[in-house]
């Protein structure tokens, strides 16, 4: 039997119909005609005919020529899935007439060309894969695309965000958008979601974000950027915020009304660039009390190393030989916090003179993700050691902030 | 009505909220709240999502017509599931417990691998955009001839507190929903068959009690009729109202349906702008109104206006219709001149829609957007009207009519709830459950064990406060005194608008051991759960009626009457005895035994004479 | 030279009389008349005669013998601290008389003894100290205390407290307290946390919890439960933040008025007891983008690991191989989320649904630093695997919560 | 008076910020802000912390005598290092460079190793209760026989609202502190050094100017008095004033020790509780308080009446101890009656008090604790009135009188700042510093460059608009035109209440350019600046001032003048021009150059002769 089949099946006696979906743990899944999915044993599963293939209705898209070009990337995420109801299985939607015709919506905002280097679910993405977006979005825009909205799993969104930020200067908005409750639900946050990240990209930014709800209401996204974003929350749909930083623009929902910060990048402030070269041999560490000194050893073949470190940016003196083994065998430490907010300053305790002393990097505000991510894109760029630590310690895409504001 | 003649078919469906400590598909405890003490609120818009099979569900689609913001109160017993902020957790193991023991009892067979689904609903009630259900057990037997369909395990949708605002309390209270196979032919077997489900649902001693905890939706039919569900029956005794005016609507649908065919009646394609003939008009609502927009139903002359149902015609049928568009209702020539339509308007509006005698004309008002969605809505309704009943869900009225309320939900807004994994019902499961006495059970053993008669340990049985009569018996309460103050006194005052639900069972059993024990006579008892329903502490309420009355406090009374009224007394001897107890009674009702002070008197005035 | 010595320097000719302080980075630092600090070449520098040394004027303390026995167990850190003003080192106060010196209105709180088990950068914490520090608490309680302080630097104190709270039933509050601005500074936080931590230490509280600024006001101090708490800011007085919770009680100041929250633990609801193993070789791996598989072959010999996964608790596929490598070879791994707000749920995905399968326990909503110390303590308890499995999934000390409340 | 002989030794203090891009220790904009414009606000407390020695430094001991709560209002332009909540950056390079240049430029030797000190301050002008601040050079040169002892680099303090309330714009702006030797013995001498010191300052052209951009705090003393700090002379010009009411101040506290001692006079240890006296009195300050405490000075009987300085007694001083307890001030008999306090009320507390005639009696009140913690105050500063002159760090008052702040802070409240490491200051990075022309060679210059008398180049050098006149010159304007406009005109403005300071530079020197270009006459430019002051745009400006006037329109006008005026020149000839003039330039003034209107005028009498 395969799916879709027609069978009928007895229960107690009771010969029931309905038609065959999968088998699960054991178990013929059938759904019956009211629509309720039961698993019974595949002994009491009969095969009747195959259905009746009832082909998909769909209305013509027409787009609005007048309306400014979108570059639509999808990566995979829930933000365009669909469900297949019978079996519950989800599909990607990618191209762009599937697009309008779930969110009818935004074909009043631009019209919409799409590409799709991969689908993967986010947390399977990996460094190779961020060159190959930015090299795609970097594609889209040298074509003309007036703005890009890259379609992402929100597991890993603000590091492949950050990733791009890095690897591109782009004169116009780069929207990575993505959906907390998926697609498939009335209550999705997607159409929303989507619809502000539309409204954003053909607005006036010139800047990689990351636009989600921005509180649990329906009622405006935010815009956050990309380098100084994390998603703090497991499943809340305003789970992405911007860490000590504000973000950089809003979208008023269903006005779709932007409202940018003083601070956000302009559209055509840069130059279209791309520098995609990622040193993968990156890692980040976050240090817990009773850690193993040996995990060092894993890392000295490196070419660089973040820690999370306790505090203003400490570790137990335990590790301080390893730290110093591994950049004399040429590997870049970067020191970065676990409080995530605030920075770090290792001139105020002996530990962190020391770590100074050896040769760690201060990584600033910068947050742990973001600082492995530019370690990564920086020691892709330039081998020179002192180089690689001006770049560090500078800000380059709005990762590192200078002053630390109070408020945020 | 000859029901059996009409080819009348009905089943029902009971929605029975379970009493778990938690909800279904979170850890919230299912207690219901005061919207006062909501402490957050949420706002999300629902839309319905297209199913693989390129269409929206025909119910789903109808709540589309508006974009509509929900406004949803929080609270400190409610989380982010109910949110839908959070995924599911793992159906309640209490739930599915309850669930298999009553199809258990109503001998149905369980699923081996259960699957929960979701249940696409946008009407702002599930702020998921869908309620979770699963499909529990089959194939149940009840009486004679009437089967049971299917018993599935739910979460209860969120209680609506007014038009787009839901309180979340409710929300994932776990719900069995009962469906019978449509094997009721008559209206009076409906009641029944829903009195005897709700009795086995009781009887397990672990479903919610109280208003709106239990719901009946009546499915009816007729021949060449079409299925409809009647939603939020409350009350089993309306239950034979509702289903013999559904049947009376079928029939006059039917014969509508004859007489437009007859007619050759016709639905036009479009509506006509007829604003301007408003602008003066004593209808404020017309005069006010942006766009009016009036159609010709060709041959639908008095037949818009025809009941069909006691305080129902066919106009109101359409006006639900287009109610849907946001609109407030319709108008047509059945019915005008009315509502400050003059009849010098009515003709200019059937001269200017060219509508003959035998046609009616339809207008709607709105904004342009909102009249052309209404008059396509009543074009909808009127084409039906050719094939008869419209298969719908209608929501039941006060008196016993129904109202439209949507399509009946097809199957296409069903589909797997993917956060939840399946269970497995295994046999052993199913063999380990005890079943509860069923509480005709239990009212016989009442009868035969404690010698109440058989209607009173019915009502014991069936009542709200059956646990707390069995506590009280077991703690040694006489079952008859338990009974009576239970049931009798507690009716009483209920009638007298004294509403004792709200008092605490413990106090209750505090209060009827100090009878046993003496410190409180029975006659007090009225009083003392009138003040303690007022709020106040038993000690209170018990002194408050006055206080503790000895019999060494009678005799003295007594003495003192008895010698006041001596020569009464001899003149009359024992005979005195009814009307000095009159005179005693007056000054101590309420705080001594009747049967005290007839003994204490009855000794008093054997020593007079 | 030594510290304290006269000396005279000459500058440009000009002779100036100082005081010898140290040596540093190849420059003697000699603490003029005026009080300034300045470094010359030690070559410029000659000795005149030893300083006077002047004894200290201390105060006689007096505890008032009426009020409740608090002990104060200090560990290290900069709340009990005071500066050599010649020098700017630091040394710690650790007894009653030293610590109600520096802070007199302790002494109308409380009586205290002292005891230190060791003192330490907090960021040099291990486990058997976390072992030895319960003991202490344990004794001081068994001994009559009515409330134990702890003194602790505020990089590690999150874990200490939590490890605390899991290895000990206390009837009496357990009040860890650091500071954030070091003590010798008159902004210090150091005297508003210490009279609110022993004010809340004889309060009707019977939980272990962490005592600190609420805001960045000196307005009241909040009490976190151990095991929800965390350092989320590096440098900010209320760097500490109660996550998906609320805190148990707030300390007015300079009131210090009570206020204990709804489901706070109060005092002798539990029996003492101690539960002192913990097993060491436990592991937090915070998972990123491009992570080598092979960082598992490390974790591999471990009995325990916690992993901060992504979202709702995900990991890339590739490291699937590793983990039921390690399960298999009898690591317990416990899947946290980096977000730190809202639990994991590893019912919704694929990658989740796989992890389940490979035996990985479900974290809840534990913070990941408190799953890994609650590992590390469970399998100091037991070693059969479904009673790990059950204890991981119970709470047991507040770490995990049932429900997820909103607005938190 | 005979400074010289009377020993009359004084040194200064200077604090100039600097116009660095950013803060000393975080990277902060260096700009000050309106209190409208902040955006939070948080509140602590501060308290002195002991010494390793187990001292409290004497001046934080003074300023602890109350738990004082302050407000910080804060700003976007500022952050969480002047919150106190974050460790402070690496000290400011440019700061540092500015610092090295005015060392070099005093010829003075830098500090191999420059440490940062923290300087506890816990006036609450300082979020973290200390200020940052580092030696930088020791021993300058300035004139003959002055010594620049030590130049520090500092952050500056918040800026005070009110009483407990601080503005974080200012805290950290980097300060230089040049502190000289004792160097100057008359006042006239205090002033000329203070007048060099700001011209270096100024010469480097890169630092702040403006109001409290520079304050001079002076030391004094006299043969037998002791050094006294007087803090906040903002004005070169009041300094004479200021160090002369000292030298009288020191003088006469001097006279007052001889005849106390003389006296025989006594402090008492204990105060008097005197409250019931006042129940009734109609000094409504103490009839209102709570506690009032009187204490007999025995032999200060008139002399804490006594002037000691133009407006101030010795009842002062002790005044102003009092008040760091919280009260108000303090009476004392020496003045009374008056206030509202009787004859009779003097009379009864000297009788209280057993005060004999040659005692004075002091009374504070307020709380029971305030009047104690003053009445020990009181007595503190009277023993010190046998010492003479107690060191005393003094703030100026407006007329150049003072009054006590704190005492002078010792070292103890000196301790290394652990957050930011020392910095190393090489031979190399001394020789790469480039000296900036001094502001008295640069007067010298313009005078033999521009043709600019000395007294203008010398007004010019020191101006604040410096920057903007050399600019102009660059771009080829009349220095003279530049410097007349930028300093008389501007200044004469001033005088009319007009303040030019809010014209950005580029506009004043777009309108000197048009000035140069003949689009605007100079004679227009009061008005116009008097416009562009108002907030109008240039352009507007010069519109609203006249529509531009080309010769053409002159000569217009010209020629109808004197063919109106025909007769009367024709009469007068040439000697018309005069009276003619003056009756077209009533037309035309601040339109067009006078000489022009000469010129053409000129012109056309000649022709009509």
């Amino acid at each position: 039997m395969i799916t879709g089949d027609l069978v009928k099946c007895s229960l107690k006696g009771e010969i029931i119909e309905g038609v065959y979906i999968t088998e699960r743990d054991g178990m013929a899944v059938i759904k019956l005609g009211s629509g309720y999915n039961i698993g019974i044993p595949p002994s009491q599963v009969e095969y009747i005919e195959k259905s009746e293939q009832i082909p998909i209705a769909e209305t013509t898209v027409i787009q609005n020529q007048a309306l400014p070009e979108l570059a639509i990337i999808s990566t995979g995420g829930t933000i365009a899935s669909s469900v297949d109801y019978r079996t519950g299985a989800v599909t990607s939607r990618s191209n762009a007439d599937e697009i309008i015709r779930a969110i009818p919506r935004l074909a009043t905002i631009g019209r919409f060309r799409t590409r799709q280097p991969f689908t993967i679910l986010s947390e399977n993405m990996k460094p190779s894969m961020w060159v190959d977006l930015a090299r795609t979005i970097h594609d889209e825009i040298e074509e003309g695309a007036a703005g890009v909205i890259v379609t992402h799993g929100t597991d890993t969104m603000a590091y492949s965000a950050s990733a791009v930020s890095f690897m591109l200067d782009t004169p116009v908005p780069v929207i990575f958008v993505g959906s907390q409750r998926s697609a498939d639900r009335p209550s999705s946050d997607n159409a929303m979601n989507a619809l502000c990240s539309a409204a954003v990209a053909s607005a006036d930014l010139g800047e990689v974000g990351v636009c989600m709800h921005g509180t649990v209401n329906d009622d405006y996204c935010a815009v956050h950027r990309a380098t100084r974003v994390r998603k703090m929350h497991t499943s809340r749909r305003d789970a992405f915020q911007s860490i000590g930083a504000s973000p950089i623009a809003t979208i008023s929902y269903p006005e779709l009304e932007i409202s940018t910060g003083a601070d956000a990048i302009r559209r055509s402030s840069r130059e279209l660039a791309l520098f995609d070269r990622m040193e993968e041999r990156c890692g980040l560490l976050s240090f817990y009390p009773g850690m193993d000194p040996a995990i060092l050893e894993f890392y000295s073949s490196y070419r660089g190393l973040v820690i999370a470190g306790t505090g203003l940016g400490h570790i137990s003196t335990m590790l301080m030989d390893g730290i110093r083994e591994c950049i004399s065998n040429g590997t870049t430490i970067i020191m970065t916090s676990q409080c995530l907010h605030g920075r770090v300053c290792d001139r105020v305790y002996d530990t962190g003179r020391d770590l100074l002393a050896a040769g760690v990097i201060e990584g600033e505000d910068m947050l742990p993700e973001t600082a492995l991510v530019k370690l990564m894109w920086v020691l892709g760029q330039t081998d020179d050691q002192e180089e690689i630590s001006r770049m560090m310690k500078e800000n380059l895409k709005g990762e590192i902030q200078r002053r630390s504001a109070y408020g945020l | 009505m000859d029901f059996k003649l009409l080819g009348l078919k009905a089943g029902i469906e009971i929605h029975q909220q379970l009493d778990t400590k938690e909800k279904l598909f979170c850890r919230c405890p299912t207690q219901l709240r005061n919207v006062d003490e909501r402490s957050k609120e949420i706002q999300r818009y629902l839309r319905a999502t297209v199913s693989e099979m390129g269409t929206i569900d025909r119910a789903a689609e109808e709540e589309m017509k508006q974009m509509r913001l929900f406004r949803y109160y929080a609270y400190d017993t409610t989380c982010l599931v109910e949110n839908d902020d959070e995924p599911p957790t793992p159906m309640n193991e209490e739930a599915l417990e309850i669930a298999l023991t009553i199809a258990k009892l109503l001998s149905m067979s369980p699923i081996n691998q259960v699957h929960i689904m979701r249940k696409m609903v946008i009407d702002g009630s599930n702020t998921s955009g869908f309620q979770r259900t699963a499909l529990i057990a089959m194939n149940g037997i009840i009486g004679d001839t009437c089967r049971i369909e299917s018993l599935c395990l739910e979460e209860e949708a969120a209680q609506r507190v007014t038009d787009e605002t839901f309180s979340l309390d409710r929300l994932g209270i776990p719900l069995v929903e009962i469906t019978t196979a449509p094997c009721m032919h008559t209206p009076e077997e409906v009641k029944e068959v829903a009195g005897y489900i709700g009795m086995i649902l009781r009887s397990t001693g672990r479903v919610k009690r109280g208003l709106g905890t239990i719901r009946q939706d009546v499915n009816i039919s007729i021949r060449e009729g079409a299925r409809i569900e009647i939603k939020g029956v409350q009350e089993l005794d309306l239950i034979p109202e509702v289903v013999s005016r559904e049947v009376q609507r079928q029939v006059n649908l039917l014969a509508i349906r004859d007489e437009l065919i007859s007619r050759g009646a016709k639905v036009p394609d479009e509506g006509l702008d007829v604003t301007d003939l408003f602008r003066e008009t004593k209808s404020k609502v017309l005069r006010k109104s942006p766009c009016i927009i009036a159609a010709t139903l060709k041959g639908f002359g008095g037949i818009i206006g025809r009941e069909i149902q006691p305080g129902r015609r066919l106009g109101s049928e359409m006006s639900d219709y287009a109610k849907k568009c946001g609109v407030g209702g319709i108008f047509h020539t059945d019915e005008l001149p009315a509502y400050g339509v003059t009849e010098e308007e009515v003709h200019a509006l059937r001269e200017r829609s060219a509508a003959g005698d035998g046609d009616c004309v339809v207008i709607v008002s709105g904004t342009r957007e909102q009249a052309i969605c209404a008059i396509r809505q009543v074009f909808k309704r009127a084409t039906m009207a050719f094939e008869g009943v419209p298969e719908e869900t209608r929501k039941m009225l006060p008196e016993g009519s129904s109202a439209y309320m949507r399509p009946l939900p097809g199957a296409a807004r069903m589909y797997p709830e993917t956060d939840v994994l399946p269970i497995g019902i295994t046999t052993e499961m199913m063999e380990e459950i005890t079943l509860p006495e069923l509480l005709t059970e239990r009212a016989a053993r009442f009868t035969e064990e404690l010698g109440i008669d058989e209607a009173l340990a019915r009502q014991i049985a069936y009542s709200d406060r059956l646990p707390l009569f069995e506590r009280a018996v077991e703690a040694g309460i006489k079952p008859s005194l338990a009974a009576r103050t239970l049931l009798s006194t507690m009716r009483e005052l209920s009638r007298d608008g004294v509403d004792c639900s709200g008092i605490p069972d413990d106090t209750i059993l505090d209060l009827l051991s100090r009878v046993a024990e003496g410190t409180v006579v029975k006659e007090g008892l009225p009083d003392i759960l009138r003040t303690l329903a007022g709020g106040a502490a038993l000690d209170a309420a018990v002194t408050s009626v006055g206080p503790t009355f000895s019999v060494t406090d009678l005799e003295e009374i007594v003495e003192r009457v008895v010698q006041e009224r001596g020569d009464f007394i001899r003149e009359r001897g024992k005979a005195a005895l009814g009307p000095v107890m009159g005179v005693v009674m007056k000054e101590v009702r309420g705080r001594i035994d009747g049967q005290i002070v007839a003994d204490v008197l009855k000794r008093s005035i054997e020593k007079v004479l």
